[in-house]
């Protein structure tokens, strides 16, 4: 489905740097790194933003930044989400629908059914500016789904969600993955998200994919001291797990369960 | 919500004082023009003359700045957004008129229609030295420069990036132009479309270089009062001009109704 | 008799058409004149109004238009050789001395003009016919280097706006420009030999020879002088 | 050291709704809470950006309004940042200090010191356009520490960071409020960083404070349904805690020891 | 990197097509005067005239332009940032003059200067009738209504929030101003003053009719541009018009040195 070969964009000091990565049709992928390693301009270029320096990324054996933007039908959800400001939520997430000539009913009866799912429905006359971080996400999460893309690309996409809301999407996601059947790549900080979603993890470090590994073989091998000091960074500064606290949780109140 | 009271700055104070004063300045002058003006108005309003050159002037204004719009958005859009060779040397081509006398530019057309393609075009019966037409030529051209310039400066601060976001969503070219880059360009679009129009109706220069000031044909409000200064008569001439400051005003407050407003942010800033 | 051969010609000028420039300045009695051959004859005379810069410029690049109504024949120097065919005089145009009503500062003539404190405004004495004969007229009586002139502008009527507005003390203008507010002409002779004619000068690029040559006959009619009186200019003798 | 009393603030469909609340100095308050509860408003309504339809908010025994901004001493970290787009991020840093007069020996200093604890030396000269989601969190952080503040304000402060990063900004927080003596008040969807960093800890359900207590007691009190649902939201779907993994990764390799 | 040629869209080739018109159709304009105007040039650059009203109307166009600047921008800051009473109903007053013909801008300021009021001001020192002053005065008037519009729209398209950050930080409403309102309203304002003096150097009605045209005093190049062609030397008329035009591309490359591009963003549009 999606075939990066030798990929190496370079930009000011940073670089991508010979990026080999095969995406199976329907799989879901995970990128992990540390901030500014990268992530995001891979997606990017993914989407066909950058031409690379060498190599190429194929879409279906196509060159991407050979496809018109408009015909490449990757949904992507951006890290700083990139809603349209001179519209309310609702048109935001009909904008695709649309662009794709969807007939009225059905767009209504979509958004309407997204905007439930996603929990936005009672802002969806809001513009943008006066949205919460969380509700922005959703819109843009929104925004992209409701299209039904064939490849969908998120770029840390609950970041700003309580853990509540955050589960439920992790539902939502992957239900849209069942039904729909799309190729998925996300970007996350979160090491449960990762694992909870995501059929291989690849971790980034400097503008290289330094692993890529099926996400349950993801602590078998660490020959790597920049991929032991990331995933390192996965415990808090005793050395101990960071979730001590959640730990504790489920162990104080265990019939705290979820309504559903 | 209760009214606050937050210690007005120095700073402050110094721009309302400057204000105030530039605000004073403008008024003295259209208080004069008015005082001199009125007396006259009624007489004005009664004389064919005048009611025909305020259908012309309002006519061929709006005819010129409409087609200097639906020049002027594409221009911009071809200089900004899309792979159009030698932009550079384009722009500064097409601001050069903004600095000529209209009276230049006036003579500049009425040789260009002169010339033999002008007068090829006039036997097509496209005829402009000397009709009605050639008001609307004019305006163009004063102001032509000049919205281009105001949109496309508009253009280039539309966020590429939410143009980029349209496109990945399905839109073409086309419609992520209509959806996005133009709403968001609006108000200074609108800005421009305002001035163009205000100037078009108060040009004179060139207008009166390229048609004349034929009475009842191509006499428009600034030409009538032209002719009325011409012939001592000022009085006439402000209640001209008194008409044409009271175009401008309802002018204004019909397009404050179109102007849709920004939309607010979050915070009212304290 | 003229009535009768014009009514004669009607028919034959209807849906004709004449295109005259006029000096800004005579714009009211040509206006009539023009609508009042119009009506005896059915022609359509349009007339172009402006000042000497911009039908001079209309002329020689547009090389359209049958006849030009101008200030003075100075006007017509600059295109005479090539676009006229032919001059013909019309009206006397007469300059005057002007000041402030009431004449405060007590000027009697030209050589008031010359003293101490007396400040004047005069047209540019290229651009304009009274801006010459203010500087014809100012060297003639010998004074032109003690004459203080606060300005110089490029249009006749604008003297008279500076003078009305009490920017200077007298002004050499046109008289039919100094019948506004705030002014008045000084009752002298002074000026009587620099008296201009007004001159109709037919365009070589006239194509309307026929209607050209009845308007020109109209313009001597009775008719057309007491047009012409009626607004302040005497006939030419 | 701030007083929040009967604070009431309604803007379209939402109020801020009679917030009671008394931070003494010195101290560290976590704000907890599902998205679009509230919790940003809040935090912006301390920092006196909103006057409330009735009560008040005091710092210091004066009404936040009342005082002008660039003379409240506040220091805000927002959650989508708020970089100025036209200066670098060395200049974004520097802003304050220039306004507050620093001398400019110094003020180099404070800026190179804070670049290198927050780790973006290498971007100083970047425009925020240009950073990443991690570098822009980074560079808000940093601008608003080197003030060195009386008051810290953080919204979600650290969401756009890997745990490893995160957790250098945790000990960095602690330095600063150990050194200067600040109160801080943040919001955080991360329970770890919570109890990690906070003394006290609030609940936001729709616009209203639901419970304030101690980090340590933070278990023990559950007669709210919708305090439960919100913690509830900590359990993934199973019910069981989502830190399985870290937890697994803790046993799996406890020789994986941060470098310092 | 490698070009790219991706298919040209539809939409874009026709805004391509009207842009290129429209450059065809200003060029005609300039190549028209410049063919009129060149063959002059030399004797034009010799005259003692010329070069006096290339001096005079460059002196009093940037002086002019300086001034409304000065003014404008307080102006526009008090009407959007601060409490000013009446903002909508002053923001009509202000950009009434637009719509005037600058012929009765001009006379306006005639009637102004000759006031009771005016008069003092004259035997003040301050003489502005038939003085350089008086063609500053009438640049400043003609231009104001037109650069505090744009100025003020600029402003308004700053997001508060920002302004609100940096107050937080310890600017005061001035520092605030200086380090973030006006950079980011800077290439508004840029392009507002570069039309503002275009529009001087070419300013004429009004300049005109305040201060007339007195050979090697009060005569600007467009005022010597109208004396020629009055004694009918359209070539010496243009020559001065080609002038113009050359200061105006000058102009043209000093500013684009000055104008600072936008931050780029970090993608680019495909
Ligand atoms: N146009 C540019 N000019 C200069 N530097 C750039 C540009 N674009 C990206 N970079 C740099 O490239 C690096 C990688 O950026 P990227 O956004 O991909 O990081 P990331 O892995 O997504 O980090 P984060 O987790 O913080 O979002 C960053 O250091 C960024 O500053
Ligand atoms: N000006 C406004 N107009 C309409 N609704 C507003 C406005 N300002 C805030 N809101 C609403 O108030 C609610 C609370 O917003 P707030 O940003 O405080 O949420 P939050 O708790 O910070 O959420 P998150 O965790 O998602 O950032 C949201 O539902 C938001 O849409
Ligand atoms: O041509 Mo005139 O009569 O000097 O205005
Ligand atoms: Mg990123
Ligand atoms: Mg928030």
């Amino acid at each position: 489905m999606i075939h990066i070969e030798n990929f190496t964009y370079q930009v000011a000091n940073f670089k991508l740097q010979n990026i080999e990565l095969e995406i199976k049709e329907n799989e879901i992928f995970a990128f992990l790194g540390k901030t500014g390693s990268g992530k995001t301009m891979l997606l990017e270029a993914i989407a066909g933003f950058y031409r690379g320096n060498c190599g190429a990324i194929y879409i279906s054996g196509k060159d991407v930044v050979d496809i018109v933007p408009e015909e490449r039908k990757i949904g992507f959800v951006y890290q700083d989400f990139g809603l349209f400001p001179h519209m309310t939520v609702y048109e935001n997430i009909r904008y695709g629908l649309k662009m794709h000539r969807v007939e009225k009913s059905k767009m209504n009866l979509r958004i309407s059914d997204m905007a439930k799912l996603l929990g936005i429905e009672h802002i969806l006359k809001h513009y943008p500016a006066t949205l919460s971080g969380g509700e922005r996400q959703r819109t843009a999460l929104a925004r992209a789904l409701v299209l039904q893309p064939r490849i969908l690309l998120m770029d840390e996409p609950f970041s700003a969600l309580d853990p509540g809301t955050r589960s439920q999407m992790y539902q939502l996601v992957e239900q849209i993955h069942k039904t729909f059947a799309c190729t998925i790549l996300f970007v996350t900080h979160n090491l449960y998200e990762a694992e909870r979603m995501a059929q291989r993890i690849g971790i980034m470090v400097n503008g290289k994919l330094k692993m890529v590994c099926n996400t349950d073989k993801l602590f078998q091998n660490y020959e790597d001291t920049e991929i032991l000091e990331f995933i390192g960074g996965y415990l808090n500064d005793n050395g101990t797990d960071v979730s001590k606290i959640e730990r504790r949780l489920n162990a104080d109140c265990t019939r705290l369960q979820p309504d559903k | 919500m209760r009214k606050r009271y937050l210690p007005v700055s120095f700073f402050e104070i110094i721009t309302i004082i400057i204000a105030s004063m530039v605000i004073l300045l403008i008024s003295i002058l259209t208080i004069t023009i008015f005082v001199t003006g009125v007396p006259y108005l009624g007489q004005a309003l009664h004389s064919k003359e005048v009611l025909f050159s305020i259908k012309l002037s309002l006519y061929t204004a709006s005819v010129s700045t409409v087609i200097c719009t639906i020049l002027a958005v594409p221009t911009a859009y071809a200089l900004t957004k899309t792979r159009f060779p030698l932009c550079k040397i384009w722009q500064t081509l097409l601001e050069l008129p903004l600095s000529l006398p209209y009276l230049v530019i006036g003579l500049g057309l009425l040789l260009i229609f002169s010339s033999k393609l002008g007068k090829e075009l006039s036997r097509a019966g496209f005829q402009v030295v000397f009709s009605t037409k050639g008001i609307i030529v004019a305006h163009i051209f004063v102001n032509l420069p000049f919205v281009i310039r105001i949109v496309k400066m508009s253009f280039q601060e539309v966020d590429m990036r939410l143009e980029l976001i349209a496109r990945m969503l399905g839109a073409t070219k086309a419609k992520c132009f209509w959806t996005i880059t133009l709403p968001l360009a609006k108000n200074s679009i609108i800005g421009a479309v305002i001035l163009a129009w205000s100037r078009a109706l108060g040009e004179f220069g060139a207008t009166l270089m390229l048609v004349g000031t034929t009475r009842m044909k191509t006499e428009t409000l600034p030409a009538s009062i032209y002719l009325n200064m011409a012939t001592g008569d000022r009085g006439a001439a402000m209640a001209s001009a008194v008409i044409l400051l009271i175009i401008s005003v309802a002018a204004h407050f019909l397009f404050h109704f179109i102007q849709i407003k920004p939309e607010k942010s979050r915070i009212k800033v304290v | 008799s003229k009535e009768n051969k014009q009514t004669g010609q009607s028919k034959e000028l209807e849906g004709k058409k004449l295109f005259v420039y006029c000096g800004a300045g005579m714009t009211k009695p040509f206006t009539e004149i023009a609508e009042s051959f119009q009506g005896n004859t059915g022609a359509v005379v349009e007339v172009t109004f402006g000042n000497a810069a911009q039908i001079i410029s209309q002329i020689t690049a547009s090389e359209e238009g049958d006849l030009f109504i101008a200030g003075a024949e100075g006007e017509l120097d600059s295109i005479r050789d090539d676009y006229i065919a032919d001059v013909k005089n019309l009206v006397k145009h007469i300059p005057v001395i002007a000041v402030q009503t009431g004449n405060p500062k007590n000027i009697s003539g030209i050589m008031d003009l010359g003293k101490e404190g007396i400040t004047v405004v005069l047209g540019d004495s290229d651009a304009t016919p009274i801006g010459k004969i203010a500087d014809k007229a100012l060297t003639d009586a010998g004074i032109y280097e003690q004459v203080e002139v606060a300005a110089r502008t490029a249009t006749a009527p604008e003297i008279s706006t500076a003078l009305s507005l009490g920017q200077c003390d007298a002004a050499i203008v046109w008289k039919e420009n100094a019948g506004i507010e705030g002014v008045e002409v000084v009752s002298t002779t002074d000026l009587d030999k620099y008296v201009k004619i007004v001159p109709a000068a037919s365009l070589k690029c006239s194509k309307n020879a026929g209607v050209l040559e009845e308007f020109l006959l109209y313009l001597e009619s009775d008719e057309a002088i007491k047009i012409w009186e009626n607004y302040g200019y005497e006939v030419v003798e």
